[in-house]
């Protein structure tokens, strides 16, 4: 969100337009990361979350600055919709020292505590808990804030996804689960693991916390629903589920050959019904010369971001070594020979 | 800080003095709460601090990340899994998560949570309650490994363990839970830092590393070989990670003379890399082969003899050493 | 059962009198290992399952004894209703050679291939993807049997536990999961973890797989439903749950100071009220005769086999070691000094 | 069975040939079926064998415990943990399972399971994508583990594993996949037992034991060297456990000098296992101090180039062994 409203008592209240350019950045910044990796000036695993950017920046747009987020794999655009800058994420991408782990987490562990990006988490569903751990912690710590994860539909079927919903409803925690169920586990489809768009809801509803379903080519939807849960959770202090309806447009990374299990033009297609940038432009929300005006700050916006990005330098090899305890106990170390 | 406390109690205790004097440490696991622990080490607390001393269900995955969460949010919880041998259900969060977030972030993120668990064979309830699992996290990069030995040890090694910023896997005895007593006495800790090694003994005929309930056999075996002229030095670790070598270099170049005890199997367990550190580093201060005792390749059995014929004892440790010793 | 009638399209048809007398077999033989340990004769954990034997007999009476179950750590009652032999089970718990690991298992570690019990299992809802494993499996070895898992309350929290019937659910297996709620798990009250008895299989059901509760201080009663349920698993070959309510009379374990958390004559109250054998007992089912010839039998019974075992040997120090590989390995390990 | 064949490949044709021979084996793991595997292992093989190579859920835990079952009814299940890092959350089933059946039920049970994975750096998937954590399971009773380093050995040891009653983790290497090629050729299987080392340059300046793609940076160390005179006998161990301690101690009798190369994180790495065995074994025939070599404590970075700074290659292989060498 650019300038995020709050008040003390009440969420953020992020305008049409603000959804909508949030959405625009993330796509933005995944095609231009795409680019760089298609003309060999990036490396590693990517993993594009186009066509899902409604559930990124519906559900993060009703939070405020202060409140948490933990992600999956595929979170560049919930590390935008938090408020991460797209040069701290290409500085990082690109393996520099300026990048927000200084090269040593690339795509699939963005780190801003600063913004309440608590991060993303290449261990699928494997950062629910933290979520959950990290919101119950701050109740308890007197703040008045909640936690988002994400997880994806393959990451319900998670052993610690579910002991993490149990804990939840055994515990409390205001929390609030994001699952983005893009129908596709890499190649697994989620008909065989769950059942139909809504049968991870319904599942979770038997945890005994509230549950929703939600289409997520519609931004403004997604939006609705995830604030009032939100405002919910944040009252209540308990844990709440929304599934997120989405389509996914890439394969699911850059090595993936997908053509071997989905119908090679699916992707596109998916943009054609299911695009929630389309979608809201096409809403009666937004005015054309907004959408116009939107889309060159936000092209100018990303492409000065990545040159940014591309004047930093390299860490210093020396540096691979260093920060993986505190740095008291890494002088100790290195005195000591240990 | 006066009166004999069992090795149990030290737990508690250093629990109790910690929840006391930082709000912000919690204590999370399963029958820790309304139960007080299997073992008792949070007896009474959750009555003490109210709130603070919580059951969880039984998802030890779920209670680490939990955990592992509340410390990037400011707590410093403690977490109780209630025989090591469940830790193995855990590791993903201990490994992929704790141990590695700090690095992952670029700094960003400490976790400072203390993962307690108890270990040894010795009560009778078979191949998935008694395995000594610390050398798997000693090859963690991010993890600290701690395992005391003593009563004092208890206490102060978990309460400078939960004050620790770094992850810390903390191995407790459950055979000393209740044999082993002692004074807290004042903090005795390291004059040069915080996870030195202790002599336990002096001698200089052969130095033997050990740690856990293992110093106390191998303290029973060097005074039977005292008997005969054989002076042993032992040396308790303390910290299975990092481990003291300028204590142990100092031993051991004093005595010419290695042995490694413990109770993990022997086939890749923490006297390995004990050993080779010694060998490549000590290499011209051995007069003899180093020597590891330790469990064999085998789960631990539920039959008390059978147990018996396989963990390192007092006895086994004495004749090993007068080997050695001969060399 | 004693000798369960089979044919090979339908399940075993025990008597109201077989059903009993597996129940009183189980009493009895508990009750006298507990002595055991109270007289210092036997050493270990012991997890005794007075008061629930309803479940085990009514439900492993429904099986062949072909079919297959898997256990838990309270699983004497099991094992026994499987048909394995009071002896060798407590020659184990004796740490005898006898014994049906040879002294290396123990109480928490019973294993019989011959009559189908796979095994009990320490780690807590470990064995619930053993037994959806094997009846799958079993299945495609043109086999025609079925899989009983137990599982307690509690494990139903474990995160193997829910991907299990998330695999089952994709993959199909025929699994019957009987899912012993005790109230506990440990000292943890259900109530706090999934509610009011029956929520746990209102969960089970959102997995998209048949779910059922039931009384278990009614033996006949659980055998109706699960009869009919392991039926229906048998021919569709599919997985499906059953929540049994039972009462623990005794402490979590013999360790267990369970005053602690619980009134102190919460266990005998449960006998006065929920006790299976003497619901039996009360029943029109049984005859006054039957019950006392039953009772005298297995009293007998009982007590020959635990003579029986004490007359066995103690297993040899120096088999410690062995059994952990394949024999023929071995005899190269020793060879080779591996 | 002519021609060259990828790394990948081999196991590939492995699978698919035991699948052809055995009707009983199944394979089982994440995108293997529809997608036919993340690394290609099992491409095409859905088609060919028909409801044999089958896709999971997510579900590592459950997927283990699921073979484990499978086995227990007679199948020999692979399965495959797409990443090795990911194995840690399946740890249980893995090592209180299937490791201790045969002993827990005192021998009424086998567990005949593989449990396939890739290991190695250089793929930039960072921290949880890049771990060899081998050594855990060297050091639990049970197991068997093989790490193969050729085509050849990635064909016929897969084949050997698959056929093995004791259950098998079989380490694979992501960073060879696509870059060993060569020919299967006939079973070159170990004249003495099934778990050979074997010496694939032969020297007598320094003993060099490695395994998996280690071999390849030890054998191109190994030519540099040779120009200046120094001649490496380099070892592939082929197998972490059991390790084949008959060709060891020749080939360190041989050399005097020995020096451990792996990617595992050095401290408490399987390293340490064989240089204590060999420490203490073989003490009298060193004329140095035995040297590991192998990536510092420190989780992988994401960026190449930091990467490159922590893991082993030729270049620091070869100034090592110099160094051992000149010793
Ligand atoms: C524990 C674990 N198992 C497997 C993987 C490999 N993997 C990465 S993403 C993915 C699919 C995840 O599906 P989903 O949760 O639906 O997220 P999506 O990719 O669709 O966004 C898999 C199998 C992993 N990263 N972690
Ligand atoms: C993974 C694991 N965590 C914890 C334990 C310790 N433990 C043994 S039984 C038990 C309670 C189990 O409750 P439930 O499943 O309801 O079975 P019950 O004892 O009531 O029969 C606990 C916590 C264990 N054995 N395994
Ligand atoms: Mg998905
Ligand atoms: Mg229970």
């Amino acid at each position: 969100m650019t300038t995020p409203e709050e008040t003390p008592s009440s969420r953020s209240r992020p305008s049409a337009l603000d959804l909508y350019e949030t959405m625009v950045r993330i796509r933005e910044l995944e095609t231009r990361i795409e680019s760089l990796h298609y003309s060999g000036k990036m490396h590693g695993s990517f993993h594009s979350s186009m066509g899902q950017e409604g559930a990124a920046a519906g559900v993060i747009g009703c939070l405020r600055s202060t409140d948490l987020v933990t992600s999956t794999h595929r979170g560049h655009g919930h590390a935008v919709a938090k408020g991460m800058s797209p040069t701290t994420i290409v500085a990082e991408l690109l393996g520099l020292q300026a990048g927000s782990s200084g090269g040593k987490g690339g795509s699939m562990h963005l780190h801003d505590i600063g913004c309440g990006f608590l991060g993303e988490n290449a261990i699928v569903a494997g950062g629910v808990p933290w979520a959950a751990g990290a919101a119950w912690a701050s109740r308890r710590l007197g703040k008045d804030l909640v936690a988002v994860s994400f997880v994806g539909d393959g990451g319900a079927a998670q052993g610690v996804f579910a002991e993490t919903l149990r804990m939840a409803r055994t515990w409390g925690t205001p929390l609030l689960v994001a699952c983005e169920n893009n129908h596709l586990a890499h190649s697994m489809p989620v008909e065989r693991t769950f059942g139909e768009p809504g049968s991870i809801a319904a599942w979770a509803a038997g945890f005994g916390i509230r549950a929703e379903y939600v289409a997520g080519d519609d931004v403004f939807g997604v939006h609705r629903i995830a604030a009032e849960m939100i405002d919910e959770v944040r009252i209540t202090g308990r844990a709440a589920f929304l599934e997120v309806e989405v389509w996914r447009v890439r394969a699911h990374s850059l090595n993936d050959p997908d053509y071997r299990y989905l119908p090679r033009d699916l992707g596109k297609s998916h943009l054609q019904t299911h695009d929630p940038i389309a979608n809201a432009e096409r809403s009666p929300e937004l005015s054309d010369a907004e959408i116009a005006a939107a889309r060159e700050r936000v092209t100018q916006e990303i492409a000065d971001a990545i040159e940014a990005a591309f004047e930093g330098q390299a860490a210093a090899e020396s540096l691979a070594t260093s920060g993986v305890y505190t740095e008291a106990f890494e002088r100790e170390a290195q005195l000591r020979g240990w | 800080m006066a009166g004999e406390l069992k090795y149990a109690e030290a737990i508690r205790r250093a629990l109790a003095d910690e929840l006391a004097s930082d709000p912000n440490v919690v204590v999370m696991g399963q029958e820790i709460e309304a139960l007080g622990g299997v073992f008792t080490a949070t007896q009474g607390l959750a009555e003490s601090f109210e709130g603070r001393v919580l059951d969880t269900p039984l998802a030890e995955s779920a209670t680490v990340g939990w955990a592992i969460g509340a410390a990037m949010a400011g707590l410093r919880p403690v977490v109780e899994i209630m025989f090591m041998d469940f830790i193995a259900t855990a590791m993903d969060q201990i490994v992929n998560g704790a141990a590695k977030l700090r690095y992952m972030s670029g700094g960003q993120i400490t976790v400072p949570i203390v993962i307690r668990t108890p270990s040894d064979a010795g009560t009778g309830h078979g191949p998935q309650h008694s395995q000594h699992l610390e050398t798997w996290f000693a090859h963690v990069p991010g993890l600290v490994v701690a395992m005391p030995s003593t009563v004092p040890d208890a206490y102060w090694m978990l309460r400078q363990s939960i004050r620790d910023d770094n992850p810390v896997v903390f191995v407790e005895s459950k055979y000393l839970y209740f044999r082993e007593s002692g004074e807290i006495g004042p903090e005795s800790r390291g004059t040069a830092h915080p996870y030195e090694a202790r002599i336990v003994r002096n001698g200089h005929s052969v130095t033997v590393v050990t740690a856990g309930r293992m110093v106390a056999e191998s303290l029973a075996a060097a005074e039977s070989l005292a008997v005969d002229g054989i002076e042993c030095e032992v040396v308790d670790l303390r910290f299975i990670w990092p481990y003291d070598r300028e204590t142990l270099a100092q031993s051991i170049e004093r005595t010419n003379r290695l042995m490694i005890v413990h109770e993990a199997v022997q086939d890749f367990g923490w006297g390995s890399e004990i050993c080779s550190w010694a060998a490549s580093e000590l290499f011209y201060s051995l007069d003899a082969p180093i020597r590891r005792l330790a469990t064999p390749r085998a789960p631990i059995p539920f039959a008390a003899h059978l147990e018996s014929a396989l963990v390192p004892n007092r006895t086994i440790i004495e004749s090993a050493v007068r080997d050695l010793a001969m060399h």
